[in-house]
């Protein structure tokens, strides 16, 4: 149960790079437009770096990293409180897709400009009547048989960073008879195609980071279908069970933020305080538990419904963290900064990548094997 | 024993009611997020003629002369509507009377003046933006309070972009006033809004949640949904008698009063951020955005239970009360 | 909302009889054998004095105490430690019920005779089928015409003090064909009548406090029907709101037991810590919201589902003070005494008499209006 | 860096969870509330031929010379069967080898021997009755510890009846042993049985919800009850890894090993108080009763949150280690 000397020496190499990479200024929030442009240029650094992608295939800008590197890198990237990913859609959910449903063709032409930074991407999942219920999914696809690629229309709706990105994937009906999870086929769009209208909207932490894709008869080639007509809903999970799982909230970053935590209780109270302390455990224990997951899959086992488990887990440790400093802050927590934009944030932890409500029903029903009503 | 408003009490609070709901709905809340509407102001004098403004300040100084239990359930609706501007503090500020600068009083009982407290006397203050009058000081009823009347202000940007938070630097000048009460009050205004907003969080989410349709059915029906809006429930209605009998304790000199503010700080600031994260949670996407108007009252939840002392402060208060030996 | 005097002579007047009667060691639980017994007689001290059932009409041995004067001695009652009312599910859930639907003929034979101690009554609600969802009752009463009554046959259980009543009140279905909430009614039945079978059992504080009540063709007759055949469900649903709300956990008790926390945590830690200090409050904001809702009563209200914000209230409130005090105890809560007894009863509390999961969705669908599925 | 046991850890862990689901099931706990059974009494032996009461005992004393990293899943297999006696306190008190009284290190090897520890050295300890050696002291690493071999001892009632709760007055002799290490394994073993009894509790608690019906359904189908043991599980997922990883600092000398330790204790109570409210109310009234399996284990989930210190205790412990100029 300890680093070994290669894992060692891959974490100083790590740090030493970011201690000496990382703008000594925060950016900008890559959630605004200007931000955004600053994030883009860190990612296409550290790609340059051979740091955007630790865990993927050298062919495409990795480094051919074990789960245990990459989350020892995490660990770094947040404790030396590196810029957020923009880039984090196209890397953490749509990668995984791509490697595991994606052809050879898909895979060259998307994996490595996406590792780049020089595609953004975006997800196309919730629509106005499809939030939790991501069956209810009404955007469709139509057949052009003659152009061989489908016409793409409808709404997409608080897309992360749709007002900046050039890609989007999503789920789209290309089987109208069909109903709920079926006749769904999952589609790689470009959002400079003709018929995409892209508006931005304010999120609850006050940055543009949201937007609406509308969709009018947009044309999309056959070989950007990904996984199969049809397929789509199986697709997604795979995605979905990414994003909810290990990838998108690695431990390293709310470790770094009980660091701070801590340091902010002592600054204010002179102490660690009760209330401090426990968060601080509860985010070392999401390490150990994401620590133990890990070694199951390096085992060959699956995730499965445990990636509920984790998105449980992070998504309300963040709030916790978050509630504590404002507690230590009294009536400076409304000041507009970190700690405030963290804790808004927080609170949409609780409900993107499927509402914690459904997370529990996951667990309760695939974990503990409780009846379905 | 009735534990319950007075008539007169009741109708003094429906007469508030009505005017802010026909003055001040959710669309003129979210109009304050880019500077101080029209509107708002106008709501402001309609409340001064109403008297609320001078609710607390004595007769010869053209107040009502009334006490802390017909200010509660006004600041509930105050809190319930969202309005905009620093009116708990305006309130308690202007008992002072005549210790205010020259032409304050007037303006604030004419609906046109603003008084902000900066009560933790650090140099930041709610409301400084368009402030006449700023008190700085009075924390947990202990520290001398100072009028300062001009001020550079250097806005700061804030969560609730309605509370028009700014940085000072200007001293004051020490006034005389029986700081306990003047800082008690306050606690005990913030905590009647804070019951309010809770209650507005509430029924924008019952709204809510009996509209939205997830996997056919309203999310309402959904048993997660119902629960936590239920603790929700409880926690207003335990915190609502709490605010009010502190305000009886404060209005009758109980020896227990401040025990009983702090307690009630504890309790509204507990129900309003309950309120704030369930109601966003229940919201789902939707509750994430600027569009839907929760976000308004939320961020005014959160904003207020640091203001005047966060829940632990108080809850330590009440503890160090509690223990023998303290109390005197 | 302050006292009145003669709301402050009555309260003198209690504490002060109280003090010269409260028996200084507390006697043995009265859900045992023995304890039972010195219970009952504490019972008719209490009654002899004109205190065992303030609020009744003098002819039934009450003083006709207003709601308030009730509550005054309630909080006197257990701010005295005197002991826990065995005759409590008589005086405070039947009594409710006969005092609004039994005939001239049932208050006579039974209030008096619940006063005094002389009946003891428990409840026949659940069976073994039909714990939380009460309308599952399968016990049923067979009309015999000759006799001019019926005859009761099936199991109850989880009787409290079964075993050393004289007297149960209970629901049977007297119409066969009718299911759910139809065609029930509500009986009172000697528990010395030929047919009854009573074996106590053991529950989770020791204490043998529980019993299943057997009936084979026990006759009741006519006269001891409470409310009318086929009206059991309305009748009873009208005790349920008492024993939820209100009149079975008056906020004196939890006032008191956060007086002991407060005396405990200053005796373990020199001062009060937090976390009893929010339970002080918690017992403080019940008392305030009973107060507010009993002045809704006296204004001609109903009490309706807010009865479930009291069981709700009071039943968490329990556990919180008593979990606060096992934190206190470290090692010492597991001693047998009033601390680590009060928690096991505490647990009960969430379930008994409705359990909190249904209380919060009476809540959410009666007092919010939130939909039901 | 692999997170898990090794295979001889794991193959060790698997003889004694086959050897306790044979040998110790429900009714062989309830047995031991009337007095210790024979069956108990065997299982002991049993645990003994396998190593484990000596597996912290040096070789050259008779034992494995195994770590706590063996010891944990062990132990935590032990909660999980509700197993009666003190096998943590034997397992941690054997380590003392040669210094304990003659004849006892040969009684624990055998698995005839019980040590009981006063941890807190107030005169009340578990196991006390029947125990072949009690130890008191060590309280935080910080006291000495003596070792008393007869004692006078007064029973006490306590709530779970096999505890074998008694007061005693010896006094007993001090003995030489590195105090901080003892207190951390006893600690760490009381962790390590709160999760095995977290995890029994879910288990009894889902097989109850899945077969018992209301409302013509299984109550386990209701999103109330779902969501609780969701919780249960999360809690109980998350206080395993930190309780091995305590369990790993202590075995290498990890200088953060007392605040790991001590972190497990907090995590393992939490989930295990958790698992104790959660499980009596989902059995609804069947969880009241003494008739279901569920209060046996409940029971002494209550009891070990309290033992070796309480959840608050070591919480301020954690604080404390992580305030800077404390950590030394």
């Amino acid at each position: 149960m300890s680093y070994s000397p290669e894992e060692r020496r891959f974490r100083d190499q790590a740090r030493s790079w970011l201690a000496d990479n990382v703008p000594a200024r925060p950016l900008p929030s890559g959630d605004t437009r200007e931000g955004f442009a600053a994030h883009v240029e860190w990612e296409r650094r550290l790609f340059d770096a051979g740091w955007s992608v630790v865990s993927w295939p050298r062919a495409y800008g990795g480094r051919e990293a074990s789960l245990w590197e990459w989350l020892i890198f995490e660990e770094e990237y947040h404790r030396a409180g590196a810029p957020a990913r923009v880039t984090q859609n196209g890397i953490f959910l749509l990668a995984p897709t791509l490697f595991e449903f994606g052809t050879p063709d898909q895979q060259d032409r998307y994996l490595p400009a996406m590792a780049a930074a020089e595609q953004l991407w975006c997800q196309g999942w919730s629509e106005p009547g499809a939030g939790s219920d991501l069956a209810a999914i009404t955007s469709r696809a139509v057949r052009d048989e003659a152009a061989g690629g489908w016409r793409l229309s409808g709404q997409k709706t608080w897309t992360t960073r749709g007002a900046f990105c050039t890609h989007l994937f999503g789920l789209f009906r290309t089987d109208q008879e069909q109903s709920r999870h079926r006749g769904l086929t999952y589609f790689l769009v470009p959002l400079d195609a003709q018929g995409v209208t892209v508006n931005g909207f304010t999120r609850l932490d006050g940055d543009e980071g949201f937007a609406d894709v509308f969709l009018d008869e947009v044309f999309v080639p056959d070989e950007d279908v990904l996984g199969g007509v049809g397929n789509g809903w199986r697709v997604a999970m795979a995605t979905t069970g990414s994003e909810r799982g290990l990838s998108l909230r690695s431990p390293g970053r709310f470790l770094a933020t009980a660091e701070r935590l801590v340091a902010l209780s002592v600054e204010r109270t002179g102490a660690v305080t009760e209330d401090v302390a426990q968060a601080w455990m509860d985010a070392q224990a999401y390490q150990l538990m994401t620590l133990s997951q890990v070694t199951g899959l390096a085992d060959g086992g699956e995730l499965g419904a445990a990636s509920s488990l984790s998105k449980l887990c992070w998504s309300e440790l963040d709030v916790r963290l978050h509630e504590s400093a404002a507690g230590l802050l009294g009536a400076e927590a409304e000041v507009a900064g970190p700690w405030s934009k963290g804790l808004l944030f927080a609170l949409g932890g609780r409900i993107y990548a499927g509402t914690n409500e459904i997370q529990r029903n996951i667990v309760a029903e695939r974990l503990l094997g409780l009846p379905r009503r | 024993m009735r534990f319950a408003l007075s008539a007169e009490q009741a109708q003094f609070r429906d007469l508030v009611r009505d005017l802010l709901a026909a003055e001040c709905p959710a669309q003129v809340v979210r109009a304050g997020w880019a500077g101080e509407p029209a509107a708002v102001g106008r709501v402001w004098t309609m409340l001064a003629e109403l008297g609320v403004t001078g609710l607390l300040v004595a007769a010869q100084d053209g107040g009502l002369a009334l006490d802390e239990v017909y200010l509660v359930p006004v600041l509930t609706e105050v809190g319930y509507a969202g309005l905009p501007g620093p009116l708990v503090e305006t309130v308690t500020g202007a008992a002072l009377g005549a210790a205010l600068p020259a032409g304050a009083l007037d303006a604030v009982l004419a609906g046109t003046g603003r008084i902000a407290v900066d009560e933790d006397d650090d140099g930041l203050v709610a409301h400084g933006v368009g402030a006449t009058v700023l008190l700085r000081g009075g924390w947990a009823g202990g520290t001398p309070v100072r009028v300062v009347s001009t001020v550079d202000l250097e806005p700061v940007a804030a969560v609730d972009r309605t509370r028009a938070l700014a940085r000072y630097r200007s001293d004051g000048t020490p006034v005389d006033l029986p700081v306990a009460v003047f800082w008690q009050r306050g606690v005990l205004g913030t905590s009647a809004a804070l019951t309010g907003l809770a209650r507005r969080l509430l029924d924008l989410t019952v709204d809510y949640v009996t509209q939205r349709e997830q996997f056919g059915v309203p999310i309402g029906s959904f048993q997660a949904v119902k629960h936590q809006l239920a603790e929700l429930a409880l926690a207003i209605e335990l915190a609502s008698p709490a605010v009010l009998r502190a305000a009886h304790s404060l209005a009758t000199g109980d020896p227990a009063a401040a025990t009983h503010v702090s307690m009630a700080k504890v309790l509204a600031g507990q129900a309003a951020a309950r309120a704030a994260t369930t109601s966003i949670q229940c919201h789902g996407a939707m509750g994430y955005t600027e569009e839907s108007d929760v976000h308004l009252f939320a961020k005014r939840a959160l904003a207020l239970a640091g203001a005047w002392g966060p829940t632990g402060w108080h809850r330590r208060a009440v503890a160090a009360d509690l223990t023998p030996g303290k109390e005197s």
